[in-house]
């Protein structure tokens, strides 16, 4: 059985069409790397398997459960963890405090009294090591801080499944190593299926990903092991469509 | 409550009596719903642009009020010369409230969006307040009426129903014809658009705040040659809390959405009340009231876009 | 030290002798408290009022020469507070006046409502509570025992205006009554209702409209339908502008219009100009009226206090400022009158000696006619109707009172704009 | 465990203080009860408005339906003899009750919308409900309630009175105190982190698992509880009547978000602060220059908002974050 499986997903807004009858499976554990140029629909698709919105057409799977029109809020405690393109941080609180909020409402949430979030909070940002960070107002964050302190929260959701939004998208290729490897070395142990999701093909996706998936105007253009998609001449031309652009 | 009259109405027929009533009301509300609507475009022009509630839109309307007062009682002119001034006014109070503290509260959230305007009300009223006194002032436009047969309307509120009609209309082409005008609409629409359209958006929220007040005060001096009594500094309440229903009405935020609303609203408050007045024991035009908020929260559950928009 | 025993000695027996003498003589003086309304949202009646009872305490020590106890001339004082118009603020200076400084009396602040807060207070500390600013009636129906009124209730306000159209014009027979939607307009209107259906009047209209309308086009148009002969209503300030003016919009023609509140203001007229004239409203007194001791003598009544101008003249001095008295200052000032009156006739400033007295009392000033009946409800004073006559308050009812002819019928609005005025 | 709810300490020690100044400095009690007033009416408005971010402009419905529940119980019981405290007291539920039964149609309604929308909707509903009483002559419709005398029936003048006098303003505190310690508890459990991440960004929270709609409610519902039992003790007792124009009156809601704004948004403490600024200052100036304390009070709101926008107690709290003075004493 796959963790997440989307059968014939499709989502309008008004006339023209995001998502276009899509079939995807993500596998437990697994690295799967989505990658598509800007509009392809990438972002539609995250907000769809999180419930942000409800597809029009389509079936979507979690552990087997029909979660197609279930509320987001409700979604989180089943294991779907979210990072976001823009951080999104709860501005007001510490660091400490974002994470701990993801502790308390993620899949471990309904068995932790507020002690034991902050618990697993501590752990998260020891093992990202950013205690230096720990105290800090995320108002005060600097946007790639932001960006960790969003993953930290993730983690500590405690998620079978973690979306991420253009993860490391503006860190220097340093940190990006660090990250790629600590996320593997994360997920490995606690049996995180990463979706990870970029607008271009760079070495960390390749890295990261066992399995890629392209998108290209809504709809699934290549879906092969990372390897064979990169070569694969589809993915070229949509890539040398854009390569003029930059 | 037995009180002779409904048995009078009802000895006279509802349909002769009642009908030509609620004729009547609807023609009045017709033309004063006309001048509301004209008074809420500004607050649905700021909300549009800068995302801001003004709530305190009424003292706005209010200065506008003084303006006709004092052309009329201290000058003797014609409450009309008043427009320009009111509006020429406006502008520059729209541009120093905007300066001076609408620009350092654009991020903020409601709580001090709304309690900023608020205390801005306050202050304008407190100040008329301090220079007028609260008396209860008016002026007394002598002008010839016409007899409709349903209803009577004096020439005044008929110069207030034309006025209004001209510069919504004046807006409307200023908006779809001028660049300017464009550039509001499309921050309107899409800040982060319009941004990228390289217009300069700061400029324009400090143009529309302007703007907005500007014919919000200009409303005020067209609401006096319909109502020319009753001004003193606290009449803005009552207005802010109609200019609400009426911008709900029209999507908030869309100006001639706002216009149109005026005219919905006007209908309404006239009309219910011949209705309401059927039914015993109650106190009509406090129905009215109630009437209007309950159309209120409606329209913000079911079409929050306002009753003229297509989905 | 030995002189200082023997002083305490001597002051002790001079304490015993004087009291073996009389208890009663220990009474030096008679305090009125209030508990003003000098700021907020009442603050210019409040100030007329402070300016009519010290008129009238400096008449009764100057003038009258105090209050005559046990053969004595006892000087009236006067303790008063801000409280702000604030329901917050009378309670607890009501506590003060009482307990603190031992007032004998505590006049009630501004507003039914305020009057109202205050009430408990000196009922439980067995205080008499005189209410000159609450016209509500229901204060009365509280079973208060030591709360009297010298404002006329607010059930009684329109009765003079019915007694006098049903005088002078026995044709007028179709009232309309369109009040506000307020606590004390609605008692005012039911008052009127049940004195013209008692006088034999056909109530052809009865509306209300809420507080802050900006708009009374459609109960107007409502109204004119019913074609009535006058019309009774009022509330508050604004709305009897916005009503003239709509009924002058409306073509709407009645030989008589009466507004509460609103109707005797100058600023009424001032907004209205001539759409304003022959428009009438009652009120509880106007510089003017004609209540004298010949009038009081007419009617059997025993007079007391200051003439009319004495009060005026009185009243500027007390303000220091040059200010015609309105009705909040006369009757308050004849608040203080009906007590003096009290308190000589039960010869002691004992509580309920002196309620009883009050519930006996009856006599005129230059407020006109005092009486209360026995729940302290204001019954002896009539007020008067004012009516605009060439841009001058004219007081035209009632006879005794009068200062002019009532101009009937109010001409229209068409004559009005071309000029007509309501001059006899 | 037990420091969990050491920064109770010093909102104890406020009222303690404000009280024992009320009965120990004579002609005091009168301006402490002012007080005490508007720290309540932060402290109960705080739990929804601090803690949520929304703005409820009909907040003071909520006293009005307080006011009116006390009314109405004091007024239809008082033929019963010899229970005085037990209406008393039932009238205090009948206040909870009305105002929870309010707050849960607002909330149904008003709750699905955000920002403007849901302040304008909650004026809607203040200012509709408010008229619906009037019209259709609710409640005695504008004539309202008075029941001195019913309240004399039940407990006696004399208890009457110091009801009044004293003992109103004794339930204002014991109000104001359980609502600062509901706050402290919501802030301490996940009620609070959830309040705080939907404050934050509503969106991200849904997306973190936290039912938004729930808490947003339960907030709403425990502050307009509270307001009711103020309306019931600071309005109907203090006052034995009712005027539908006097406890629908807007202005009471701006005060009470200016308060809450003042002392700082969303922290225990600020409410106190709020309220103790705003109503000395309210007072004095009215003292010292009456009939202009809102020329001056306005341009100074403005300038608060502007430039402290987290409010007295919201500033210190920032900059004392993880500090031990922090954990005990500003929360």
């Amino acid at each position: 059985m796959h963790l997440l499986e989307l059968i014939g997903v499709t989502k309008r807004f008004g006339g023209l069409v995001a998502i276009n009858k899509i079939d995807m499976k993500v596998n437990e554990g697994e690295f799967l790397g989505v990658v598509g140029p800007n509009g392809s629909g990438k972002t539609t698709l995250f907000n769809l398997i999180n419930g942000v919105y409800f597809p029009d057409e389509g079936k979507i799977l979690f552990n087997g459960k029909d979660i197609t029109r279930l509320a987001p809020y409700r979604r989180a405690p089943l294991g779907i963890g979210r990072t976001f393109q823009i951080p999104r941080p709860f501005l007001s609180a510490t660091v400490l405090e974002n994470v701990a909020v993801g502790a308390m409402f993620g899949r471990m949430g309904s068995d932790l009294n507020i002690d034991g979030a902050f618990e697993i909070a501590d752990q998260v940002i020891n093992r990202l090591n950013f205690q230096n960070l720990r105290d800090k107002i995320a108002s005060n964050l600097t946007p790639i801080e932001k960006k960790m302190m969003e993953i930290a929260r993730a983690l500590a959701m405690k998620p079978l499944l973690l979306l991420m939004d253009e993860a490391m998208a503006g860190m220097h290729p340093g940190s990006i190593n660090e990250m790629v490897s600590f996320l593997k070395q994360v997920a490995v142990e606690e049996k995180i299926a990463v979706v990870s999701m970029v607008e271009h093909i760079m070495r960390a996706v390749v890295e990261m990903a066992e399995r890629v998936v392209v998108l290209h105007q809504g709809s699934i253009i290549v879906d092969a092991p990372t390897k064979d998609a990169l070569t694969d001449p589809k993915v070229i031309e949509v890539y040398l469509g854009k390569a003029s652009e930059e | 409550m037995k009180s002779p009259l409904r048995g009078g109405c009802f000895l006279k027929g509802m349909h002769g009596m009642i009908g030509n009533q609620i004729l009547g009301n609807l023609l009045q509300g017709v033309i004063l719903g006309t001048v509301y609507g004209m008074a809420t475009m500004g607050l649905s022009l700021i909300f549009g642009v800068l995302k801001v509630v003004n709530v305190g839109h009424g003292a706005f309307i209010m200065v506008g009020a003084y303006c006709a007062l004092l052309f009329f009682n201290s000058l003797g002119l014609n409450p009309i010369f008043a427009l320009p001034v009111a509006f020429f006014l406006g502008g520059i109070l729209g541009l120093f409230f905007y300066y001076s503290a609408m620009q350092r509260l654009l991020k903020a959230p409601e709580l001090s969006t709304l309690l900023a305007t608020f205390s801005i009300g306050v202050l304008l009223e407190e100040v008329v307040k301090l220079i007028f006194g609260s008396e209860f002032r008016g002026y007394n436009w002598m002008v010839d009426k016409v007899d409709l047969g349903l209803t009577i309307i004096p020439y005044s509120k008929i110069y207030a129903f034309l006025g209004s009609i001209l510069i919504a209309l004046a807006l409307y082409i200023w908006f779809n014809k001028t660049r300017a005008g464009s550039a509001v609409r499309s921050v309107v629409e899409d800040e982060e658009g319009a941004r990228v359209c390289g217009v300069n958006v700061r400029s324009t929220y400090a143009f529309s705040f302007a703007l907005g007040i500007a014919i919000t005060v200009l409303s005020g001096v067209l609401l006096t040659m319909f109502i020319p009594v009753g001004i003193n500094p606290y009449m803005g309440g009552g207005y802010t809390l109609k200019a609400f229903v009426i911008a709900v009405l029209g999507g908030l935020a869309s100006p001639y959405g706002a216009f149109f609303g005026g005219l919905v609203f006007g209908l309404i408050e006239n009309g219910s009340y011949t209705i309401f007045a059927l039914i015993p024991g109650v106190e009509p035009f406090a129905l009215t009231r109630f009437f209007s908020f309950v159309i209120l929260l409606l329209i913000l559950l079911l079409r929050p876009e306002g009753i003229l928009s297509k989905r | 030290m030995k002189r200082a025993n023997l002083l305490m000695v001597g002051v002790l027996a001079l304490f015993l002798i004087l009291g073996s003498v009389s208890i009663s003589y220990a009474i030096s003086k008679i305090v009125i408290g209030h508990p003003a309304c000098l700021s907020g949202k009442y603050a210019k009646a409040g100030e007329q009022a402070i300016g009519g009872i010290k008129a009238c305490i400096n008449w009764v020590n100057d003038v009258y020469g105090g209050v005559k106890l046990n053969g004595k001339k006892v000087p009236l004082e006067y303790k008063y507070y801000d409280c702000e118009s604030k329901k917050e603020v009378v309670t607890s200076l009501t506590g003060r006046l009482i307990t603190v400084d031992r007032v004998n009396v505590v006049f009630a602040p501004y507003s039914s409502g305020l009057t109202l807060r205050g009430a408990p207070i000196a009922e439980s500390h067995k205080m008499l509570y005189m209410d000159h600013g609450g016209a509500n009636d229901k204060i009365f129906a509280q079973g208060f025992r030591y709360v009297v009124q010298t404002i006329g209730p607010a059930s009684r306000y329109h009765e003079g205006t019915l007694d006098m159209i049903h005088k002078i014009d026995p044709s007028a027979k179709r009232v309309a009554l369109a009040y506000e939607d307020s606590e004390f307009a609605k008692r005012v209107m039911e008052g009127a209702e049940k004195h013209a259906k008692a006088l034999g009047f056909k109530i052809v209209f009865k509306r209300t409209y809420p507080k802050g309308v900006t708009d009374l086009t459609p109960l107007l148009s409502a109204l004119k339908a019913t074609r009535p002969d006058f019309i009774l209503g009022g509330g508050h300030f604004e709305d009897g502008q916005l009503f003239t003016r709509q009924m002058a919009d409306l073509d709407i023609n009645v030989k008589a219009l009466s507004l509460i509140a609103s109707a005797t203001l100058p600023a009424f007229y001032e907004a209205l100009t001539v759409l304003a004239e022959g428009v009438m409203g009652p009120s509880h007194w106007e510089y003017g009226v004609k209540y004298s001791k010949a009038e009081a003598q007419k009617l059997g009544l025993p007079w007391i206090g200051p003439s009319q101008d004495e009060f005026v003249s009185l009243f500027k001095k007390a303000v220091g400022k040059d200010m015609i008295p309105d009705y909040h200052a006369a009757e308050a000032g004849a608040q203080v009158l009906a007590y003096i009156m009290a308190v000589e006739r039960a010869n002691s400033v004992d509580l309920d000696k002196v309620r009883a007295e009050l519930g006996k009392l009856k006599f005129m000033s230059f407020y006109g006619g005092w009486d209360i009946d026995d729940t302290g409800l204001q019954v002896g004073h009539s007020m008067v109707d004012v009516q605009w006559q060439g841009g001058k308050r004219i007081i035209v009812w009632p006879e005794e009172a009068q200062t002019g002819k009532l101009y009937y019928p109010m001409p229209t609005f068409k004559e009005k704009a071309q000029g007509k005025k309501a001059i006899p | 465990m037990k420091q969990k709810y050491y920064p109770y300490i010093p909102v104890l020690l406020a009222y303690i203080v404000l009280f024992l100044i009320g009965k120990g400095v004579s002609g005091m009690w009168q301006l402490m009860s002012m007080l005490f007033f508007y720290c309540a009416l932060g402290q109960a408005f705080n739990i929804f408005l601090g803690m949520t971010g929304y703005v409820d402009f009909g907040y003071v419905a909520f006293l009005g339906v307080g006011t009116y529940g006390m009314a109405i119980t004091i007024s239809k019981l008082s033929h019963i003899q010899g229970y005085g405290v037990l209406i008393i007291i039932a009238g205090f539920f009948l206040s909870m009750f009305m105002a929870t039964l309010l707050s849960l149609a607002v909330g149904a309604v008003a709750l699905r919308l955000r920002g403007a929308y849901f302040a304008i909707a909650t004026i809607g509903v203040n200012e509709g409900f408010r008229f619906l009483i009037e019209g259709a002559k609710i409640w005695n419709g504008s004539e309202g309630i008075i029941f001195m005398s019913d309240l004399n029936r039940v407990i006696g003048s004399k208890t009457a009175s110091s009801l009044c006098t004293f003992w109103a303003d004794v339930f204002v505190v014991i109000i104001a105190l359980l609502a600062a310690f509901v706050t402290l508890i919501y802030m301490r459990s996940k009620i609070g982190y959830a309040l705080m991440a939907l404050r934050e960004d509503e969106d991200a929270a849904k997306v973190m698992g936290i039912n938004v709609t729930k808490y947003k409610i339960i907030a709403f519902i425990t502050s307009a509880c509270f307001a009711g039992l103020l309306g019931a003790s600071a309005w109907a007792l203090k006052t034995p009547y009712v005027f539908p124009p006097e406890v629908f009156e807007i202005h009471y809601t701006v005060e009470a978000i200016i308060i809450v704004l003042l002392g700082g948004a969303g922290t225990l403490l600020g409410p106190i602060v709020g309220g103790l600024v705003y109503g000395l200052s309210k007072y004095y100036l009215s003292v010292i220059i009456p009939g202009f304390q809102l020329l001056i009070f306005a341009p100074i709101v403005i300038i608060i908002i502007i430039l402290f926008p987290e409010g007295i107690i919201g500033m210190i709290k920032k900059g004392t974050k993880g500090k031990w003075i922090k954990r005990y004493i500003i929360y």
